[in-house]
């Protein structure tokens, strides 16, 4: 049956279910790629060894990847590790934090921070970020205070933070939306002549939305200077990536006349060079790039979600195998890139951030409740005036009711 | 308490409404629910629960993310004879799939002089009170009820809920469906035996003789508990569950007003050009010389439904009723 | 008629608005204009022409055919310090945009906490009355109304058509612009070194002491000629041009209505949960003493748009308007 | 600029503007393909000559689909001569009619006869059709009377053909809409178990719209069987097709997982020949197929339009020179598969359609008013109810007042 398989299809006559069986395929013709193992760039295997940049067939397209962090510094790298920790850290920090019903739902992050790091981690101050909901790790690389990310999720605001404080747009839960805005945002880059760029990032789920397809086409005819980060962790809640697409998602961008690219999400390095390769095009003005990163989602999808139903724990273990933290850290050891004092302060340091969130949690107070009637629109509204004033007539006759 | 019969069972409106899509499904093979994680995950508030896996992959179906496409195929499947049952996972998201619905689920049936029968069920669960994040709490029945082509319907317990949908599902209309989410786990006597009320007639819930209370959906619980609250201050009031948004039973309304002079509409969504106001104006015309005072309005501000800390103060509530009752009465 | 001044200038409603874009985008280098077919055609009914030759195809937008791609793209633009002005070029057209007008443009104020302002006007071409085929003459305007967050206006005549569009150009929030499409080639006197009332302000725009006709847009003139063909019987029938829609302008609207003491609200949208609904319900609560009659309503029915042979029943007409005249001073 | 160019963009380090000059391609990478001369599918030189279906390199494609009108008969040929005639007089009789007053707009195919009598010709009664607002030749094929699709141009209905009586949609006028409809349909028609197909047609313009995106996905994802078939007119109202891709559009299939191929759009014997081979695959359980009928809107986008305002005459002129009908008859003249008798008759047979299209709508009567509420609701409505008898008593006080 369609949904599901074709093989209840009876009256069909070849074999159903076999893509390209009528005809042969040829020049004009674009026939499916078949979605096999991933092929994907790689600078860091799970075992935590560079990989080789020989231009040999297999590996030939991390070789140019690989300059855009061929000089990279010990230091550089054991940033990269901090960032992914404390990330981590923080992630798990709020995870807790929830359970504790100090925030009402907590969108975790866990297996994903080599995709965020190593691409915020590529980003200039001058580009500007288009987040969705679970961008934590891509905050923290633009120098938002993790506990401005809470305030949504506790409920005591929609967005805490100053998008332009930080070029770091607010979260955004409509899904798939944001890749307009930051379409939008770098054809303005690029009409001011800037050389900055921009990134929006979304899901494999959001992949199917037609927002994220309008943004493609608007990027694509208007040359915008913008990078499309899709991280693929393979779920969207229940779904599993087949259920949104055929082919590898990163193919989706062929169509629409820009590169797209896979590249290993759980691999910080590749990602950091991937993603300047992608800015460096946007800048160059060579218009929008896909990339792909894939990766898992290693937790639930938010506090809300029960995985057990809809996945096997098997999965996430074969998964685990590539952490993108353990990964890292393998390379740091065996290059002595990083000694034990360095594990051991980041240990104390991460301790302090999550002592730092839950402090700051617990004291963040609940908002006035004139804060309803605020910034409803930025040149005020008659009727938001009638009804604050009524708001507070009316509270203010409880307070005189109790005055009594 | 009524024994429970063999067709009578107390269960949740959210079991309900399970229960009433399995009945479906099972009467109707060209019945099929749609939707995103209504599948192996049940849906995020297990409505769909073991439907996917009691009808298969085929008959319950796990869709792309993508709302347009959800409404835009489900129309091409009613075409084709199905009669699918959508779910779109919150009320903030269904706004994707508004123009689908609008231009094309709404309109079909007329454009095409009757030809073609668009019956397409959309469930949206809908409202705040869960203390939920943006997009998560809003009331957006207004929105659907000035399209001429759509019904709009809002059951208030299990009962409804189980029977609604059964009638919902059977209607060769679209019938937009809202979930009141936050009485998802209230629980109720429901008699998959009874012979319900028609789909779009208000329901008195509690009789009373010196106001009427109309609301539907979450609110009608919140307005037997304001007349409750009421009768102890020796107040009467009449409290009636619309169900039906689209139509507007207003000849119940009317028939209820005429007795009780006074009306008071409430709902969660904003106040501003929501189903308070159609109800006030079509109301005032028909019984001008029988309301001793306005008809008033307790609703949502006009402001974005606010984050969780604040709904309290933002949805209507016991005070807010009552106040507005007494301002009523005051006239 | 006043003697043309270098500043005043007799123009078709099309064209002031046309002026006025061209003023807006000589003033501020971030005004940029957008939409289908802006560009080298000049939009469908010309209201950008010339612009794209006189400002570039930076300034001048021809847009993939892609409403909520047209929308989103402007947000991201006006987060970028831009002033975009989009057309939809129909009605029927702007729902595919709905999600992003309703759940982003309207909210992102808000939901900043007022650190990013969104100043994004989309004109929309409403109504009908020009014969068109299905989608080209819808009043979408309610649908508008009732989302926090958004303003909606509409203007009836050449020289607000100029000056609220200025209006709204500088407006800090988003703003819906809904033109009457077949008012397009009436022409006014535009002043266009005056000082144009504020943007939300109704304006009485003709006296009258028996009874109040408010309207927006297409139907002020509609509501003129009303007033013209009842005084000749002797009623004096004050009209109101609201030229807002939301906010919508009570004060004014119950000045008015406590000297008439009866009020008909004409609109072409339906009127079931439309703009009358919601004067009506706030116009009987402030001014529930002051009313002889119940406010009455006339606009379109609850059906879609009809074929163009049959508009003409559809929409209100003299004799419908007149006739709620009659059956308001009858009470 | 973005908008227009690139150039203006200074701080751009390399060449703006030309993609692909930052890295190189790779494996992984989807390189854009540039759209140049379109290579195409071409059975029927514009010259009115079979291609040689020889297996060189240029021809190779070709090859492949000749197979689907290899045993194609005189009479055939004569009949698509014979739909195309007939339908550009039918489509030049509504063009008078609009100007006379008879009808309020007219949207005219002039110039994409072959492309829609090739695809229509195609199908099978059982199968599906979901048109835009243009597809008069393809309603033609379908046998839905041509009469019946003036209904809504003359303003008394908004589409006035039984969709099931030919399988032959209404026209839709939001543009891209229907080839959701067309998915979900397909997707019924699978889960039917028949091996009917479904064919959904959009413009070029249309192909922007995010619902497109999305039957692309739901298409491919449930494998459902239905061919997009895209009139690729060149033109959206004035805007030119690279305003909505910068790749051919054919392409956009390969990133959703399915093949997409371009055809000759005024070559009718090709468009017959694709359209089969992909109907084949969607009967196959092969899933859904895009094709891009290259063609040419030779008149104004719908009467109210006026194409001097965004185009030259000497594009319509070049293209005049592929005239789809010409192409067919000069194949014709020279292969002796038609005389003179033929083309005399046919004539003859197009005055008379004229003759009865004219009378036919100048006979069309407008609509009784309480149409307007008829058919709003399959079930009734309260509210309709009471506006029609409240409209019903509001015209009768006319009567009575005339009466008096
Ligand atoms: C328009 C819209 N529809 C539905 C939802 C509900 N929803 C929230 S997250 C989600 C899945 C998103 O999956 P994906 O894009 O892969 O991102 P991930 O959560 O895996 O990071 C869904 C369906 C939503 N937020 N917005
Ligand atoms: C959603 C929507 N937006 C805008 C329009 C107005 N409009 C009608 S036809 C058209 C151009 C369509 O171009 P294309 O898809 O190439 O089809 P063609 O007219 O060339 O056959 C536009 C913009 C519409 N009908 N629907
Ligand atoms: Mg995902
Ligand atoms: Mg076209």
């Amino acid at each position: 049956m369609t949904v599901d398989s074709s093989a209840a299809r009876k009256p069909r006559r070849s074999a159903a279910g076999k893509a390209g069986t009528t005809g042969t395929p040829s020049t004009t013709r674009t026939a499916a790629k078949k979605s096999t193992e991933p092929e994907l760039v790689q600078l860091l295997t799970p075992e935590g060894k560079r990989v080789r940049i020989a231009k040999n067939a297999r590996n030939a397209k991390n070789a140019e990847y690989a300059r855009y962090v061929a000089d990279i510094t010990p230091e550089e790298l054991r940033g990269l590790y901090r960032d992914m920790v404390l990330t981590r850290r923080f992630d798990a920090e709020a995870t807790a934090l929830q359970r504790q019903g100090e925030l009402g739902l907590w969108a975790s992050l866990l297996g994903q921070e080599a995709a965020q790091i190593g691409s915020g981690r590529a980003t200039r101050p001058d580009d500007y970020v288009f987040p969705t909901y679970r961008e934590h790790g891509v905050a923290w690389c633009r120098g938002v205070d993790p506990t401005k990310l809470l305030g949504m999720f506790r409920g005591v605001n929609h967005g805490g933070w100053d998008p332009n404080g930080n070029n770091f747009h607010l979260y955004t839960i409509v899904i798939g939306s944001q890749t307009l805005h930051a379409t939008g945002y770098a054809m303005g880059v690029a009409m001011d002549g800037a050389d900055s760029a921009v990134i929006a990032y979304f899901g494999d789920g959001a992949s199917s939305q037609g927002d994220v397809a309008e943004s493609f086409t608007f990027a694509a005819v208007y040359n915008a200077p913008v990078v499309f980060f899709c991280q693929n962790n393979q779920w969207a809640i229940s779904e599993p990536t087949e259920k949104q697409t055929r082919v590898p998602l990163y193919q989706r961008a062929q169509g629409y006349g820009f590169p797209g690219v896979r590249v290993d999400g759980n691999d910080v390095l590749a990602c950091l060079a991937v993603t300047r390769w992608a800015l460096e095009r946007a800048r160059n003005g060579e218009g929008p790039t896909l990339v792909e990163a894939y990766t898992y989602r290693m937790g639930a999808h938010t506090t809300s979600d029960d995985p057990t139903r809809y996945r096997h724990d098997d999965e996430r273990a074969a998964w685990e195998a590539k952490d993108p933290i353990l990964r890292l850290r393998r390379y740091l050891e065996a290059s002595n890139h990083a000694d034990e004092g360095f594990f051991a302060e980041l240990e104390a340091e991460s301790e302090a951030l999550g002592k730092r969130v839950r402090e700051v949690v617990r004291a963040m107070p609940d908002p006035d409740t004139f804060a309803i009637f605020e910034n409803v629109y930025a040149d005020g509204h008659a009727l938001v005036d009638e009804e604050r004033a009524q708001f507070a007539a009316y509270q203010a006759s409880f307070a005189d009711a109790e005055g009594v | 308490m009524a024994a429970e019969t063999m067709a009578t069972k107390n269960m949740p409106l959210a079991k309900a409404i399970n229960e009433s899509l399995r009945r479906a499904l099972e009467a109707d093979p060209k019945v099929v629910v749609m939707g995103e994680d209504v599948g192996k995950l049940g849906g995020v508030f297990r409505v769909t629960d073991g439907l996917q896996k009691d009808f298969g992959e085929s008959r319950v179906i796990d869709t792309p993310l993508a709302e347009s496409g959800i409404v835009g195929t489900a129309i091409g499947l009613a075409l084709r004879g199905y009669r699918p049952v959508l779910e779109i996972q919150f009320d903030g998201f269904v706004f994707p799939a508004y123009d689908q619905i609008v231009t094309q689920l709404a309109k079909m049936h007329a454009r095409s002089l009757g030809k073609v029968k668009l019956p397409v069920v959309i469930r949206i669960p809908y409202g705040g009170g869960i203390g939920a994040v943006e997009h998560h709490s809003e009331s957006p029945e207004a929105l659907f009820a000035h399209v001429p082509g759509l019904k709009v319907v809002s059951p208030s317990d299990a009962s409804d809920a189980y029977w609604m949908m059964q009638q919902a599902i059977q209607s060769d209309d679209p019938v937009i469906y809202f979930e009141p989410k936050r009485r998802y786990w209230d629980k109720a006597e429901v008699n998959t035996e009874a012979i319900p009320d028609p789909l779009h007639k208000a329901r008195v819930v509690r009789e009373g003789t010196d106001l009427t209370l109309v609301a539907y959906g979450p609110m009608v619980k919140l307005c037997q508990e304001a007349a409750a609250a009421a009768a102890e201050e020796g107040r009467s009031l009449e409290v009636l569950d619309l169900r039906s948004v689209s139509p507007l039973d207003f000849d119940s309304i009317q028939t209820s007003v005429e007795k009780t002079r006074r009306l008071v509409v409430v709902h969660e969504a904003p106040v501003f050009f929501g189903s308070g106001a159609e109800i006030a104006a079509r109301i005032t015309e028909r019984c001008f010389y029988h309301l001793e005072a306005p008809v008033l309005r307790v609703g949502g501000y006009h402001a974005p439904y606010p984050p969780a800390r604040l709904e309290e103060s933002y949805l209507p509530d016991l005070d807010r009723v009552l106040d507005a009752v007494d301002r009523a009465l005051a006239y």
